[in-house]
């Protein structure tokens, strides 16, 4: 299941929604709104989402996700409009019978999530100023290393 | 000339200043958009992480773009 | 943070414990009863801690994970006495500025936490026999490609 | 002779019949300790992944014991 929620992303259901009684194992990956970026202090930030495309992209990430490393369950939601420091942005859970599949599927989707998804990031720093994150650099970084945020 | 609607999004819509035109262009493929579009609105963003969708699909720059076709043009995407 | 429970896990409380602005990105993973093993249909585990010892050992594992993989904050619980199948057996959470350490991090402690710390299980099957699970299968597993459950 | 006292874990305690005895025993390592304690309890666990740790340290099996020592003989693991 992939959804994009304007609302407060409900972790401990989400959770729930995963129980199986075949499951060994779940990995969970949770992107947090941080207080700085490349060393600007930020405020809060903004998500912009093309809901058609990002629904259909992130059913497509969970499906190869499953390919690649068979897993039970899982789910992803991401966050659009506006969040403060310590919100949760997006939300990966995989469960399978080993850990093995469930850590590896979750880190392909949220790989995969960060780097195809119609989505888009507006930051509000301290000074007033805001800025679209650009995000090249992760493409690149993720490109070497799987890295970003 | 085809009849094009295209549609911005994040920086794209902020440079352009609207969300949404329908365009008569001279145009084949999706890129050609992109850079018409692009001098029509005096921006300079590079393609390099740019990527496009026809009527809600994702494609390659060079797909054909028809009369009636709505192209969404997406900046460098930044989820998560 | 490591800790030995003879209760239910607060999963909710632990990752709320981990709350941290500068945090970009939180790595869980939960180890959870299944329903069989190895082809035998289980019906509940028993875990025998020494505690002295699992609490050295597992806190010792946190601060190597922190050298290899900086993070911002981590915590594992892990239980002991008698699980029922669904019940979570063991919580490792990893919070840091990417999620590159978060998920490196999160591996690397249950990987440990498995292999090193004095902690046994004993299966109670369908048929009404039980067993003290070995785990030389795991630990030769563990060797190749770090998985188990 | 050394005065020992062991103390047994999980299925070694099952083995055993008991989680804890002080014996007088002809010792000088931890291994020593596995060694003739199995033999006491006809047990035939291989050594492979079993651990051991004296006074609530683990140490190599080729660690010295002294007399007072407790020794905690643990069979293979397997948390999580």
């Amino acid at each position: 299941m992939f959804a994009i929620s304007d609302e407060e992303i409900p972790v401990g259901d989400l959770r729930k929604g995963l129980t199986d009684s075949g499951a060994g194992g779940l990995c969970v990956f949770e992107g947090w709104v941080r207080n700085e970026n490349d060393g600007r202090a930020v405020n809060r930030l903004e998500y912009e989402v093309y809901e058609p495309l990002a629904i259909q992209e992130g059913t497509k990430v969970l499906e190869e996700a499953k390919q690649k490393f068979p897993f039970l369950r899982a789910s992803c939601v991401h966050r659009s409009g506006l969040l403060e420091i310590g919100d949760c942005a997006v939300w990966v859970g995989v469960v399978a019978p080993h850990r093995e599949e469930a850590f590896k599927a979750c880190r392909y989707i949220i790989d995969q999530i960060k780097n195809r998804l119609p989505i888009w990031k507006k930051e509000h720093y301290a000074d007033g100023d805001s800025d679209w994150v650009n995000c090249e650099r992760c493409a690149n970084v993720n490109a070497q290393s799987g890295a970003g945020n | 000339m085809k009849n094009i609607t295209v549609r911005y999004f994040a920086m794209f819509r902020e440079h352009a200043g609207l969300g949404e035109e329908t365009l008569s262009l001279n145009v084949s493929t999706a890129l050609d958009v992109f850079e018409q579009t692009r001098s029509r609105h005096g921006s300079s963003e590079p393609i390099g992480h740019c990527k496009v969708a026809v009527n809600d699909e994702m494609v390659d720059w060079s797909s054909a773009v028809n009369d009636g076709d709505t192209v969404l043009l997406f900046p460098p995407v930044a989820g998560g």
